[in-house]
C-alpha cells in the first residue's frame, strides 16, 4: 500500500493502583509485607516532615534557598523502593523522599542546602550520585553509569529522575536516545510535577504525554500516576525487571504535582491559581498511603502520633548534626585534582597568608538580602 | 530622574526597547508570567504580551539558536540565560552561529541581538549559580561582551548593547542587582560600549575591574586612602570586547603600578589579557609587576565557604600595597 | 481503567507514490504539468553532473573535500519545489538539488567547497539559508526563522533539512520540540540516507523508523519514499498547507540512501557492503523518475541527449566563473562586525604590514597532502 | 624504535592502553569500523571488539556526559570530539561535571578520563574544521590541558593523560598527523604533565609555543640563526594546564625578549596568560615587550584564505627580530 499507517513495536499505558479516594486494584497490587507498607509509609512521612522543617529553617536563616518536594514524595520513594543497594540511584534535586530512603544521612542533605559539598558527597556505601543543579546533565551520567553496568555484567540497573521541564533539554534526548542504542539497563523517571519554575507543562512541550516521548527512542514507555506510591513501585519493578534481564531502558513518567514553592525564592502565586493547588492538594500522595496503611491495619492514629514523634527527634538530631559541623576553609585545594598543581600551590599559600592577614572566613555574606530573596 | 537599583534599571532599559522597536522581543525561561527569577522584566508581560515576552521551554540552546533564527528574520532578540552557568548549554550556537553568522554571509545575515546572563558570587546561591565564566565568551572572534557595574551605566549599556548591530553577551553582576541604587535619567540614555571609565582619579596605582567586584574595589580605594594615603586610580572597564586599551595605558603611564581585579578564575582570566596588553604598549612604565586579585583556578567553593574565595576589600588593599612597595 | 492504552492524537505513516519499477499510484500522483515535470527532471540531472562534476574537480585538486548527495537528490528537489520563493529553504549539506533549484549560482556552491565565505553568503535575492556544518545546529534558526515568520502573519513556511544521523544532537531536539510547542509553520525533513559517515541507521537511534519522532513533540511526521520525487512532493505540500493554515511544524523522514562517499576524505568500503550499495542503486530516484518522464512523453532519450549538454555547458560556465574568482584577502576585517574594532584595526595594519612585507598569499597550502586526504 | 607519524603514535597509545587496562575504552563517532576519520583508531575495533571500542551517535554531550558515568562506574574512557569545532556541544558537560565531579564529591568520584580533539588550521577543511580554542578549556578549573606537537611527545602524553586520575582535555594538531616522522621507542613511555621543554636552547630570545605552532617557530629559529645570526631559545609547552612557568621564567630571565605563538585569537588566548606569568614572576628581566604572533580576533577564514591568517615562519622571525631590536 502506497500511504499506510506504520505500526510501533511498543505502545503507551497509564498505570494507577490506589486512587485518590483510597480505592485499590486489587489485581495490580503489588504484594507488600505489613512491614514494607510500615517502612513505605514512614519514608513518606519522613520526607514530608523533612521539607517542612527545611521551609522553616530557611525562613529562619539557618540555610540557603530551598527547593521541597511537597507532594512528590510517593514519585521518588516508590522508585527507590523497587530497586536493590546494588542498583545505582541518580537523583535530580526532587527526590529527598528517595535520598533518604536509599541511606543518606539526613544531615548532609541539610548541609547540601546549607552550601557545603560534604552534602554532595555520597557515602561510600551507596551507589548513589547527589543532588544536581544542570538540568537533565544526570540522564548523561545515568546513562553512562548503567553502560559501565552492562559491560560488568552484573545486572543492576540505574535509576535516574528528571523533570518534566528537563525533558526539553538535549541533554535528556542524547542520553535517552543512547541508553536505548546501547539497549542499557537504565529507569529514566519524569517527575512530570506540571510545572518547570513557572512554565506549565503543556508549554514545555506539544505531546499529549511525556511517556510517549519513549516511542522516538523505541523504547519502553509508560505513564504512571507519580501520586500513587504502588502505581510507583509496579511500574519501576516492570522495568528493572526488564532492564536487568536485557530488555534495556524505560521511560517512566510519574504523573505528579509540585505542591509547594519551586524553591523558597519562588512566589507561585505569579503563575498559578489557588484553586489548582487546591485540586491537587486532594491527590496528596500521602493522605492516600495513610488511607491504604489504615485499612491494611498497619498504623493507627495513634501509632502514627509515635511514629511523628520519632521522626520529629530524627530530624533534630539531623539538624543539630548538620549545625555544628566545621568546614575546613582550605579543602577546596585539596579536590581540584588529586595532586596540586603548582599553579594551585602557589594560590593556596596566597589564599593562607590572606587567611592570616584576618581575610574573611567565610561568614558573614555581603551582598544584600533583597538580592538573596530573590535567587532560584 | 529616579533612584533606582540595577535590577529597576535593568528593567527601564527592557521596556524602552519593547517601546521603540517593534522587532524587539525578550525571551527565556520563566522572563513572562514569572517576570523573571530576579523579575528584570517585571511589568513587561503585562505591557506587552506573550509575543514580545515569551516564556521559553528548559533549552538553553534553543534560546540561542532560535534567537539566531529571528535575526535571519529581521527581529531584534533579546535572550535571557537563567544564570550564566546554565549559558554554556548554548555556547554550541554561539560559537557556531551568532559569532559567525556576519562573517560568513559577508553580511547578508546579521545577529543584533543580546544575550543576558546573571554571574557571579556572593548571594548564597546552590551550586553553578555563582561562577564568572565571561572569559570564554571574551575569547570567541565576534562577540562583545559588556559587563555593567552599576544601576545607570547598566541601563545605558544594556541599551547600547541591544541597539547594536552585533551580538553582546550581557553579563550582570547579580549581586549587585538590588545592593545599592543610583540616580537613572528618566531619559534614554546609551553609553558607547568599548570605553572604560575612570571612576576615581588618582597617580600612586591603577585598579583594574568591572562588574561585581566593582564594589570591593571603591571601597578598598577609600581604604587605601584613609588609612595608607595611597591615592588610587580606578578604572570600571565595562565591557572585555572591545577592550579600551587606551584608558587603561593612559592612566598606566600615569601611575607605573597596576592591580587588576576579577572574580573569575585566574589562569587565561580577563586580567591575563589585560596585563598582555599592558605589556604590549606600556611596559616601560611599569614600576612593578602587575598584581592579579582574581578567583582562584578552582571552582567557587559551596556558598558557605564561597566569599573567603572572592576578591574583597583586604585582597585588593594588600594587592595594592604590594605593587606600591615594590 | 487502572490500567489502559494511551490513544496518541498522531499517527505516523509512509508514503510511497512512485515506485522504483516506475509504477505510479494514481490517486496519489501529485499533479504537475508537463512544464512542471520537464524542469524537476532538469532539476534532478542538473544536480546529479553538478555532483559529479564536483567529484572530479576534487580528484584534480581544484576544490577541497567535497561532499556529493548522489541519489538523494529528490529528498531535497522535492521539498524544494513544493514551497515557494517567499519560503524559507535552510539546508543542511546534502542538499545541492535543492540549492540550485532555489536559484543559488552553482559557481557560488563551487566556491563554498573552494573555500570561500562568497559560497556561503545566500544572494540578496533568496529567502536561503548557506549550507551549514555543525550536524543539526540549522534546526535551531530553521525554527528561529519560522518563529519569525509567524510574528510577521505572512504565512511563510521555513523548509529546514537534517540528516538520520542529525537526529541524535540535542539541537534536534530542542529546535524540534519548541517548534511544535510554539506552533511555528515549520517542514522538518530528515534525509534519512542510511548511515552517518560509518554509523548504520540501526545505531543511530533504535525508533523503528524516524517519523514517529513526532510523536515526541506531539506533532504530525510521515514516512516518505525520499527517492520518490512525487512523494517527496506530496508529503511536503501537504505539510507546508497544514503549517501555512496554521497546523504547526512536521516532521518528513525521507527514506532514501547515499550512493557516494560521505566525503571524498571518505572509504565507505571500511563500513558497508556493495551488495547494500548495489541494492540501493536500483532505487535510484533519477532512474526512476526518467522512467515517469518518459511515460509522459515528456522528454525522450534524443532530447535528453540535449538537456544533458546543456547541463555540461552549463557546469562548465559555472566551473570558469568560480575559478576566475578572486579573494579579498583583507576582507575578513570587515565582516567581524559592523565597526571594526580598535583591537581589529590595529590587526589588520600588523597583518598588512605582513603581506607587505612578502607574506603568504594563501597559496600553496603547508600540510603535507597525507594529512589532507584524511580530513573530512 | 620504529619511525612513526604522530597519528600512528598516538594510535600506539590508545592501544597500550586498551591492552594494559581492561577498563579502558574508546568511544566517539566512527572510532570503530571506519578506524576514525584520521584513522588514529586504526586496527582497535578488530584488536578490542565492539565493547571496548565504541561508535557513538551524532551526540557529543552524550558522549562527554555517558564518559562522566562511565567513570563513576570505574571505567576509564578515552573519548574522541571528531573535531574539537564540535566539542562545543559538550562544553556544558565538561563545565559542569567532568572539571567539578572530584571537587564536588570529595573525591568520592573522578574523571579519569581523556577527551581527544583534532584541532588547528592548515590542512584546507571545512568550516568549523580548523579552528584552535583550547583557551577554553585552559580557564576551566579541574581540568588539564595537554597539546603535543610530535609522534614522540604526542605517545608519551597522551598515554600520561590516559594515566592521569584527573579528566585531560588533549588537543591534536591535525595538520601534524602525518606531516613528518619520528623515532618511537617500542617500549611504552609516559611523559610528566605539566613539564615544557627547551626544545632548541638559545641565549638571545625565548620564542615560546605549542602544538602545530612548533613546525614554523622551529622553522623561523633555523632561518634566526643562517641569515640573521640570532641565537634563540625555543619552548615547548606541551600543555597549557598545568603549564610550566619554572621552565618559562628560567629561560626569559636568561634572554630577557620573549615571543609567544599560537595559532588560537589573540584576545584572552593562552598568550595572554604566558605574558601574565612572566610579568608576575621575571618583570624586570624582560628587555623588551612580548611580542604575540596569533591567530587574529577572528574566525578563521575558509580554507582558500586561511593560511596568511595563521601564524607562519615569516611572522616569527620578524616579531623576533622585533623584540630583539626593541
Ligand atoms: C540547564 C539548566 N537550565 C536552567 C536551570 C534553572 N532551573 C532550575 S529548576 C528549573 C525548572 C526545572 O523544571 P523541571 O525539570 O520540571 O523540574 P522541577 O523543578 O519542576 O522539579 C530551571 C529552569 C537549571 N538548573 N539548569
Ligand atoms: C556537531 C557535529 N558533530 C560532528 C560532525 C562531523 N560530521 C559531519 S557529517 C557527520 C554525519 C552526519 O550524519 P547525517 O546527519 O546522517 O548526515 P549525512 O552525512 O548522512 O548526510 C558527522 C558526524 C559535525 N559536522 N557536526
Ligand atoms: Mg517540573
Ligand atoms: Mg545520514
Amino acid at each position: 500500500m502506497p500511504r499506510k499507517k506504520i505500526e510501533l513495536r511498543n505502545t503507551i499505558e497509564s498505570l494507577s493502583i490506589l486512587d485518590a479516594d483510597g480505592k485499590v486494584d486489587k489485581k495490580l497490587e503489588p504484594k507488600l509485607s505489613n512491614d514494607e507498607i510500615l517502612s513505605l509509609f514512614r519514608g513518606m512521612l519522613l520526607a514530608r516532615r523533612y521539607d517542612e522543617r527545611m521551609l522553616r529553617l530557611q525562613r529562619q536563616g539557618r540555610i540557603g534557598t530551598y527547593g521541597p518536594a511537597l507532594g512528590q514524595e510517593a514519585a521518588s520513594l516508590g522508585p527507590a523502593f523497587a530497586i536493590t543497594k546494588d542498583d545505582w540511584f541518580v537523583p535530580s534535586f526532587r527526590e529527598p523522599a528517595g535520598m533518604l530512603w536509599r541511606g543518606w544521612p539526613m544531615a548532609r542533605l541539610m548541609l547540601w542546602w546549607g552550601g557545603n559539598e560534604i552534602g554532595a558527597t555520597p557515602p561510600e556505601e551507596l551507589n548513589d550520585m547527589p543532588i544536581c543543579v544542570p538540568v537533565s546533565s544526570q540522564i548523561q551520567y545515568g546513562a553512562g553509569i548503567a553502560w559501565g553496568l552492562k559491560l560488568d555484567g552484573n545486572k543492576s540497573v540505574a535509576l535516574t529522575f528528571v523533570g518534566d521541564g528537563g525533558t526539553s533539554e538535549g541533554d535528556f534526548h542524547e542520553g535517552v536516545n543512547c541508553a536505548a542504542v546501547f539497549n542499557l539497563p537504565m529507569v529514566i523517571v519524569v517527575q512530570n510535577n506540571q510545572w518547570a519554575i513557572s512554565l506549565p507543562r503543556r508549554k514545555q512541550t506539544a505531546s499529549e504525554t511525556i511517556a510517549q516521548k519513549a516511542l522516538a527512542y523505541g523504547m519502553n514507555g509508560i505513564q504512571a500516576d507519580g501520586n500513587d506510591i504502588l502505581a510507583m513501585i509496579a511500574a519501576t519493578r516492570e522495568a528493572v525487571d526488564r532492564a536487568r534481564s536485557g530488555g534495556g531502558p524505560t521511560l517512566i513518567e510519574a504523573v505528579t504535582y509540585r505542591l509547594g514553592v519551586h524553591t523558597t525564592a519562588d512566589d507561585p502565586k505569579k503563575y498559578r491559581t489557588e484553586e489548582e493547588v487546591e485540586a491537587w492538594r486532594c491527590k496528596d500522595p500521602l493522605d492516600r498511603f495513610w488511607k491504604y496503611v489504615q485499612d491494611k491495619g498497619v498504623l493507627n492514629e495513634k501509632s502514627r502520633e509515635a511514629m511523628e514523634e520519632e521522626i520529629a527527634a530524627e530530624i533534630s538530631a539531623a539538624v543539630e548534626k548538620s549545625e555544628t559541623y566545621q568546614a575546613d576553609i582550605m579543602e577546596p585545594f585539596d579536590h581540584c585534582f588529586e595532586t596540586m598543581t603548582p599553579a594551585l600551590k602557589r594560590q593556596r599559600a596566597e589564599f593562607e597568608a590572606y587567611l592570616l592577614n584576618g581575610g574573611s572566613n567565610g561568614s558573614p555574606h555581603a551582598a544584600s538580602s533583597s538580592a538573596i530573596s530573590q535567587v532560584h | 530622574m529616579a533612584m533606582l537599583t540595577m535590577a529597576k534599571a535593568l528593567n527601564l532599559a527592557l521596556k524602552e526597547a519593547l517601546q521603540e522597536d517593534e522587532k524587539s522581543i525578550i525571551l527565556g525561561q520563566d522572563v513572562g508570567y514569572d517576570e523573571g527569577v530576579f523579575r528584570i522584566t517585571e511589568g513587561l508581560l503585562k505591557e506587552f504580551g506573550e509575543q514580545r515576552v515569551v516564556d521559553f521551554p528548559v533549552a538553553e540552546s534553543a534560546i540561542v539558536g532560535m534567537a539566531v533564527g529571528l535575526c535571519i528574520a529581521g527581529y531584534r532578540p533579546i535572550a535571557e540565560m537563567q544564570f550564566s552557568g546554565f549559558g554554556y548549554h548554548g555556547f554550541h550556537q554561539v560559537e557556531s552561529h551568532v559569532s559567525r553568522l556576519r562573517n560568513r554571509t559577508r553580511g547578508r545575515f546579521t545577529c543584533p541581538m543580546v544575550i543576558r546572563m546573571p554571574y557571579g558570587g556572593g548571594i548564597r546561591a546552590i551550586e553553578h549559580h555563582s561562577e564568572s565564566r565571561e572569559a570564554i565568551w571574551a575569547h570567541l572572534p565576534g562577540l562583545k561582551v559588556v559587563i555593567p557595574s552599576g544601576p545607570r551605566n547598566a541601563r545605558a549599556l544594556l541599551r547600547a548593547s541591544i541597539l547594536d548591530p552585533d551580538p553582546v553577551m550581557f553579563y550582570e553582576p547579580k549581586a549587585s542587582y538590588r545592593a545599592f541604587r543610583e540616580e537613572v535619567p528618566d531619559e534614554p540614555e546609551t553609553m558607547e560600549i568599548g570605553k572604560a571609565q575612570v571612576v576615581r582619579e588618582g597617580n600612586d596605582a591603577t585598579i583594574i575591574s568591572y562588574g561585581a567586584s566593582m564594589r570591593p574595589v571603591l571601597e578598598a580605594a577609600e581604604e587605601l586612602e584613609e588609612d595608607h594615603n595611597v591615592d588610587v586610580e580606578v578604572i570600571d572597564l565595562l565591557s572585555l570586547v572591545p577592550l579600551d586599551r587606551e584608558t587603561i595605558n593612559a592612566s598606566i603611564r600615569k601611575t607605573g603600578r597596576c592591580v587588576v581585579v576579577h572574580e573569575a578564575p585566574r589562569h587565561c582570566g580577563p586580567a591575563a589579557e589585560i596585563i598582555a596588553g599592558i605589556v604590549e604598549d606600556s611596559m616601560l612604565y611599569l614600576e612593578a609587576p602587575v598584581e592579579r586579585v582574581t578567583g582562584y583556578d578552582l571552582v567557587l567553593p559551596f556558598f558557605n565557604n564561597e566569599l573567603p574565595y572572592m576578591p574583597d576589600v583586604k585582597k585588593v588593599v594588600s594587592a595594592t600595597r604590594k605593587v606600591l612597595s615594590f
